[in-house]
């Protein structure tokens, strides 16, 4: 494996609920719940599951835009950080899943201080990531020229050029003047757009235009990692197949790690190279792009391939259809968060909640059965094999 | 991509902007009414700047002309084209109403201007802190609204007035303790909606500092609605200045000009009958003073909230 | 949320309002104490009396026992007497506002009905017919209705309206008085009244409401002659407010014009008139009772400046009097009971806006 | 499948315009199809395509202003649901002083309108939250839908019930159904089983039932004088499209619209809240359940009382549903039904959907821009773009042999999750403003097969083989490059 870009350990965040006649916290909604991701340099980890299943928090915290109720994120760590790191929280949260005392949080921060300088580094870590997001409409300020809209970026962090600085921080020059709408205006001609657009309102663009200008606002200050939230769930498929192969372009020439979160795994299938998929704020299934489209193992994973309306009418297929809707995140279910929707569950998924486990190289999944499975169904779920069952 | 062409860029980007900017105007054009409006306010503002200037004197106080071409007019009020001295006639006591219409004009949009604008101001800081910082201070700060919002207005300046005795600072500083409220509240929702777009978490991630954040993204978007309540209040706190002079709770002396309290002149309380079968140009003429100037500034103000509405641009 | 829930979570929600409105009236009162024993002028004499005064008043103890003792007495209608200069001084200021109460909160119901009565359908009317001539005329009339100073439309009213010498309207009509009930009419127009009679030989009052009253006499011509002078002050109060109310009406209307659900309603073959009325303007008018309690604060205050145009003996004119003589003591209760009238007011609003739309109980 | 035989509903030429401030955006543009009974015909494009006006014109449910049809016809049977439209243009634009008359002729339409949506055509829409009112109860609005078209159906059911009391009793005592019963009740009785929702909800039905039939009894003339007059109506209403002059229909429409002014609908909600013992009002309750349960909904009695926002949305798309068919319309249009939802609960609904289809026969008219929706509902496609219909193609035909530029590019810019290796094939440029929309063919801006002939004349319609229609100039022979 390549080097690694980002790694969180223990990732929760719950969001209290507020309700009765005091406005009391009455209990959290289990957004995340305890998460381990890695993400490599150069690849793009695609995040898959259904509204309310915390992918989209899980994109905040790792672009530390809200602060996770616990677990730890190290930005291109080194293993002596992390190990160091590592242990401490393992000991802290060595109870079992719980939420940090302010005491060990306190510890837990200190020593991220002591590691990471907190706040200069946090000012390097913010200009080496960037978002993107769903919602084109409100994503740029209505009263901002794109021109401004493009230049805050760079305004604020600069560009970074060749070398680094002595204390690992990338060098980073701050444009003016001509030559910052020079820069503004190639980066704007390679989306597409050309300099009249830069002098015009959001209001003016459609769409797929308005989402060229958030990548364009991302991209500017050539950032290292780039969070897409639903890029393109907003697009028409004419526009989506545009920004899609924009975004594959881009990766190519600035070397670009990407975090491509999405419910749709037609997408997910054509942009990235390794897929984490999402239930009620857990990670079931872990895996390669064609790994997991081949032998999805997670009977969720299955339902949601076989759910997916293939556009050729030859494919009538039998699909899995889960009864009911996705838990409340504020209620989880107990054990297995699926099992209430599992047409595998027995006695022991409501009870023991199943760990992540390798079952083929490479491939993780959290189910008591995914032996079983694997030998059994996949076979009859995988995409490959439903191609070949058509017509 | 030579300097010439970057300089004709941005001479572009301001030909965008003039364009943009003319593009609100013709909003506004398009509803004729609020022309109007702003006309007359336009006019009103003129008035009150030049206005004492034009009467002479002191800029707040009316001449008294107890005796005109040797007939007393204190109690016999000459009527308005009568006189070129008195364009307007007069009133009991022998005041010019053409001269109370011109001084009053600059003493009511004074005080107006003072209370809806220190309101304006110390509501918008207020809310915004309740609406980005939120916690304790910001549920403190509204449940204080809450509390002034449940003070009946008139009320609570009649009670400060008795109180702290009959000044133009007590006044003033009681009406800006009722008005700000409403500020708040307005600027609160704003922020708290405006928090929550997209386009402020791109500028967090992009590292902007939250004093940029609220600086460029926040007030610009939510300074608007405040335009329109300012432009709405202002007619309200003038209905309610001139209220309050009418019946007499301030500080006026003799020959203070204001339009409530030339009517006041015109009927003392309970006289009103009388008043307007003997002189009722006394009556009519600083009532439609002011009814004209609230009205321009509702519709201007209505107009404003149509350009402004997003929901109209799109 | 439950209702129940709701409606007790709102009551508490009021506690530091009320706290904080009393706070304010203390520390007025507090600062003109002076004042507040203008009743024991001319009996102080020695330093024992002040003692004495002092003690009763509870003004030797700290700030918040004086709090204290200022929000019991609050509560249990001791709020002092009339001061002198008054037009009844001595009395006390809880029995002058049981009097003055009935005709401040018979002109103010009568204007929120009319408020309502008018404000609602016009806004309605006005949202139906967008941009149409109605539309334009409705607006423009709720705006002029608005600018106008409520005292000067009370001067025309009481002139063009009600003064027998210049008002169009038929002499019959116009009784007598300026929008006050004549009582020594009453001898001699009805005998029967006399068990009413008090020993004072005035007229007694069973409820103090002046409508209600009059139909406890079943003496009609009197009933019809208070509510004609209840009528034209509400008139001026209601005009000079409901523009707000139509405008929000109107928007709200169009707003929810426009939500799916309409357009749902009109897919099912619902017909035009009974989309309107019952899917949009139960949603609009959900939305609009929060105005109602946004505009009641403005509505009081019409009430207040009406009555004094009017001359009507109720809340306002006393504050008119007591704000003239000084009468601290009165100003305080007036502003106290406004208040507690519109927190009132504001709690009626909310739970009538969480019966209408459910979506409020939920938050 | 159902035989297709016949034509549920023909669109010509149909035009619709918005006039908005900046100009006349030309929505649709003689846009034409054929709706066949039973079939699910997909109307597929992007944003901004036209679909869902199209949806919405065939409803009247275009908000005017600014929107208005301006010509064309549609077609139900013999009777063309807009004739009447030329003179409403009329009015609309002309402004003629005769004002007062032609509003007659607008109000007729839209009474007409009235009885036809919800009852012969009815709709469901992408937002299931905000299709439903939130301030009633999912009840509330699933019985005025009824008893705005059904209570004759209703009344009947009711009076065969109060004709076998005593046997619907010993049903509920024994336990369940035993046997069949003639008339509507045994139907009713047939239906309830057939659903197989389980002992509990058999017995509810019966107590309902018995409860609705004792109080009919109790006011037995008063009912049955209901009855008769609903079936008089309806009888009139079923006269309305067929084969008759125009005078009688005119005739007709008066009768009607007259009988609509006795509309109740106010006295409806009234009636619901007091809970007042009627029993139209408590058999269409009971419908209403038996609705709720014919689309899956599980608990139904308690969703019955619940209010939207307390139901998940693809909770509320079954009960959007389940309004849209309560009257057994013959034509259903679903503006991008599962748009909104998860994967996983589309194909819940997408199940539901084929079920009811193949369940009721029901013509269903589905919109939707994802051609795999397409592929899997649909047995014959139109390819929308700009307010034009580009192509129209039985679905295989269309996914393996596309013809017009535009639909090829569609179908090779979607990911395809059981081919990675495609590469995507865009479509150059963005849909048209359609205030001056392009000349001669619309997609020719951004078509690669683009010719001069294409920016000049608008292209007609040609059949290429059976059934596929495509409106291009590659393939109307004339001059082909």
């Amino acid at each position: 494996m390549s080097e690694i870009l980002l790694k969180g350990i223990g990732i929760r965040k719950y969001f209290p609920i507020r309700g009765g006649v005091s406005g009391r916290t009455l209990g959290y909604v289990h957004a995340v719940d305890d998460v381990n991701i890695t993400i490599y340099k150069g690849e793009t980890i695609g995040v898959v599951g259904e509204s309310g299943c915390g992918k989209t928090t899980l994109g905040r915290v790792v672009l530390d835009l809200i602060d996770p109720t616990t677990g730890a994120l190290f930005y291109k760590p080194n293993e002596s950080e992390m190990s160091q790191l590592e242990q401490l929280y393992s000991e802290l949260t060595s109870g079992g899943a719980r939420e940090l005392k302010k005491e060990e949080k306190k510890i837990l921060n200190t020593t991220k201080d002591n590691i990471y300088k907190s706040r200069r580094r946090k000012k390097d870590f913010r200009s080496r990531v960037q978002i993107v997001f769903q919602d084109p409409v409100s994503s740029l300020d209505p009263r901002m020229l794109i021109k401004d809209v493009i230049f805050e970026p760079i305004k604020i962090n600069g560009i970074p050029v060749e070398g680094e600085n002595d204390n690992g921080k990338q060098k980073r020059v701050k444009l003016r003047g001509d030559a910052a709408t020079k820069y503004i205006l190639d980066i704007v001609t390679e989306m597409g757009l050309n300099e009249d657009h830069l002098f015009r309102f959001p209001h003016e663009f459609s769409g797929g235009q308005r989402q060229r200008i958030a990548i364009a606002r991302a991209i500017a200050v050539k950032p290292e990692f780039i969070v897409l939230d639903e890029p393109t769930s907003a697009l028409d498929v004419s526009v989506q197949a545009q920004i899609l192969s924009l975004l594959k372009t881009l990766q190519q020439k600035y070397n670009v790690t990407y975090m491509f979160i999405t419910h749709n795994l037609a997408v997910i299938r054509a942009v990235s190279t390794r897929v984490i998929v999402m239930y009620l704020g857990k990670i079931v299934e872990e895996a390669l792009t064609d790994e997991l489209f081949e032998y999805p193992i997670h009977p969720y994973t299955q339902a949601l391939i076989s759910a997916i309306p293939i556009p050729d009418p030859n494919f009538r297929r039998s699909r899995i259809v889960l009864s009911g809707d996705v838990p409340s995140p504020a209620n989880p279910p107990s054990g297995c968060r699926f099992h209430t929707r599992c047409r595998f569950a027995k006695e022991i998924c409501s009870t023991e909640e199943p760990k992540l486990k390798e079952i083929r190289t490479g491939h993780v999944v959290a189910c008591h059965f995914a032996e079983d499975i694997l030998k059994t169904e996949s076979e009859h779920t995988g995409i490959k094999k439903i191609s070949e069952i058509a017509i | 991509m030579t300097t010439e062409s970057v300089g004709s860029e941005f001479s572009r980007a301001l030909k965008k902007r003039l364009e943009s900017s003319k593009r609100s105007f013709y909003f506004l054009t398009r509803s004729p009414l609020a022309t109007i409006g702003l006309a007359i306010v336009i006019f009103y503002v003129i008035l009150a700047i030049i206005g004492p200037r034009l009467a002479g004197g002191n800029p707040s106080v009316m001449t008294a002309y107890p005796i005109y071409h040797g007939q007393p007019i204190i109690f016999n009020p000459i009527p308005p084209f009568e006189y070129a001295k008195f364009p307007l006639g007069t009133t009991i006591g022998g005041y010019s109403i053409y001269e109370g219409v011109l001084k009053g004009a600059r003493v009511d949009l004074e005080l107006a201007s003072i209370i809806v604008f220190s309101g304006a101001l110390i509501g918008t800081v207020l809310g915004s802190i309740a609406g980005y910082k939120g916690g304790a201070l910001g549920e403190a700060i509204m449940r204080g609204t809450d509390i002034f919002l449940s003070l009946p207005y008139i009320v609570l300046a009649v009670a400060f007035l008795t109180v702290f005795g009959r000044y133009e600072s007590v006044m003033i500083e009681s009406l800006i303790l009722i008005w700000w409220p409403t500020y708040t509240r307005i600027v609160r929702g704003q922020v708290l909606s405006v928090r929550e777009q997209k386009y402020v978490e791109a500028s967090v991630a992009a590292g902007s500092s939250s004093l940029r954040t609220v600086i460029k993204h926040i007030i610009p978007n939510s300074i608007y609605p405040i335009f329109v309540q300012i432009s709405l209040d202002f007619g309200n706190v003038i209905l309610t200045l001139a209220s309050l002079f009418y019946l007499g709770f301030t500080f006026a002396g003799p020959g203070f000009a204001e339009w409530g309290n030339l009517l006041s002149r015109a009927t003392s309380a309970g006289t009103g009958g009388a008043a307007l079968e003997s002189y009722p140009w006394a009556v009519t003429i600083p009532g439609l003073v002011i009814l004209i100037f609230v009205l321009a500034l509702n519709l201007f103000g209505d107009g404003l909230r149509d350009v402004l509405d997003p929901r109209m641009r799109r | 949320m439950k209702l129940y829930v709701y409606i007790i979570r709102r009551v508490l929600l009021l506690i530091p309002v009320i706290i904080g409105v009393t706070l304010i009236t203390f520390y007025l009162s507090h600062l003109n104490i002076g004042l507040l024993v203008t009743e024991y002028e001319g009996k102080i004499h020695t330093y024992a009396q002040r003692v004495i005064v002092m003690k009763e008043l509870h003004l030797n103890g700290p700030v918040w026992a004086q709090y204290l003792y200022y929000l019991g007495a609050l509560f249990t209608g001791k709020w002092g007497f009339v001061s002198p200069g008054d037009i009844d001084p001595g009395v006390p200021v809880f029995t002058e506002f049981l009097k003055r109460f009935p005709p401040t909160a018979e002109l103010a119901l009568l204007a929120t009905l009319l408020i309502l009565v008018m404000g609602l359908p016009l806004g309605v009317l006005s949202a139906v017919r967008k941009d149409r001539a109605t539309d334009h005329a409705t607006r423009l009339g709720a705006m002029a209705a608005v600018s106008i100073p409520s005292f000067w439309l009370g001067l025309l009213v009481l002139n063009f309206m009600l003064a027998p010498t210049v008002s169009f309207l038929p002499h019959w009509l116009v009784l007598y008085g300026n929008g006050q009930l004549n009582w020594s009419v009453y001898g001699y127009w009805h005998g029967k009244i006399a068990p009413f009679v008090s020993p004072t030989g005035g007229l007694s009052q069973p409820t103090g409401f002046l409508l209600i009253d009059t139909l406890v006499y079943g003496d009609f011509p009197a009933f019809f002659n208070a509510l004609w002078y209840v009528f034209w002050p509400s008139l001026v109060v209601a005009l000079t407010t409901f523009g707000v109310i139509i405008r929000f009406m109107r928007s709200s209307m169009l707003e929810n014009l426009g939500q799916d659900y309409v357009r749902t309603a009109r897919s099912k073959g619902v017909p035009e008139q009974f989309v309107i009325k019952k899917h949009a303007r139960r949603n609009a008018l959900g939305s609009s009772t929060t105005v109602m309690g946004l505009i009641f604060a403005s509505l009081l205050s019409g009430v207040v400046v009406t009555e004094i145009v009017f001359s009507r003996p109720g809340m306002g004119t006393w504050l008119y009097q007591a704000a003239y003589n000084n009468d601290m003591v009165s100003v305080m209760a007036t502003t106290f009971v406004f208040t507690v009238v519109i927190v009132a007011a504001n709690l009626i609003v909310d739970i009538m806006y969480s019966y209408l739309d459910p979506r409020v109980r939920l938050e | 499948m159902n035989k297709l035989v016949g034509e549920a509903l023909v669109v010509k030429d149909l035009k619709t315009q918005f006039f908005i401030y900046d100009g006349v955006v030309k929505s649709l543009e003689d846009v034409s199809f054929v709706l066949k009974k039973g079939e699910v015909l997909g109307i597929v494009g992007e944003t901004g395509c036209g679909k869902s006006v199209t949806a919405y014109s065939i409803m009247r449910l275009i908000p005017d202003p600014p929107g208005r049809i301006i010509s064309g016809q549609i077609k139900m049977g013999d009777y063309d649901l807009i004739k009447g439209i030329d003179q409403e243009v009329d009015i609309i634009l002309k402004k003629r002083p005769k004002i007062r008359h032609h509003n007659k002729i607008i109000k007729k339409n839209e009474y007409l309108y009235n009885k036809i949506r919800g009852r012969y055509i009815s709709m469901i829409f992408q937002e299931p939250m905000a299709a439903l009112n939130p301030v009633f109860t999912v009840e509330d609005q699933i019985v005025e839908s009824l008893y705005l078209h059904s209570k004759t159906k209703i009344l009947r059911v009711i009076k065969s019930a109060s004709e076998h009391i005593s046997d619907l009793q010993s049903f509920k005592d024994k336990g369940g159904i035993t046997s069949e019963l003639s008339g509507e009740i045994g139907a009713e009785l047939q239906k309830i089983k057939i659903q197989k929702k389980g002992f509990e909800s058999e017995e509810k039905h019966l107590e309902m039932l018995i409860d609705e039939a004792t109080k009919y009894l109790a006011k037995k003339d008063k009912y049955d004088e209901m009855l008769k007059e609903s079936i008089e109506v309806d009888s009139l209403e079923g006269t309305l499209f067929g084969n008759v002059s125009e005078e009688e229909r005119a005739r007709i429409l008066k009768v009607l619209s007259k009988e609509a002014k006795k509309s109740h609908l106010m006295g409806l909600t009234k009636r619901l809240k007091k809970k007042n013992p009627d029993p139209v009002i408590s058999e269409a309750r009971r419908e209403a359940f038996g609705l709720l349960e014919s689309v899956n909904i599980p608990n139904a009695f308690q969703i019955l009382k619940n209010y939207p926002h307390e139901l998940s949305g693809g909770m509320l798309q079954r009960v959007v549903i389940a309004i849209a068919l309560s009257n057994d319309p013959q034509i259903l249009i679903a503006d991008e039904p599962t748009t909104a939802l998860d994967v996983t609960i589309q194909a819940q609904i997408l199940e539901l959907l084929r079920d009811l289809r193949k369940n009721r026969g029901t013509s269903i008219i589905l919109i939707t821009h994802d051609l795999g929706v397409i592929a899997e509902m649909c047995d014959r496609v139109a390819v929308m773009y700009a307010g034009n219909v580009v192509e129209t193609a039985p679905a295989i035909e269309l996914f393996h042999n596309p013809k017009h530029p535009y639909t090829i590019g569609l179908l090779q810019s979607i990911p395809r999750i059981d081919d990675p290796t495609k590469k995507l094939n865009i479509i150059r440029g963005t849909v048209p403003n359609l205030i001056k929309p392009p000349t001669g063919c619309r997609f020719n801006p951004r078509c690669q097969f683009a010719f001069d002939r294409c920016i000049v004349e608008i292209p007609p319609t040609i059949e290429t083989s059976d059934g596929h229609t495509v409106a291009c100039h590659l393939f109307s022979g004339k001059e082909v490059r």
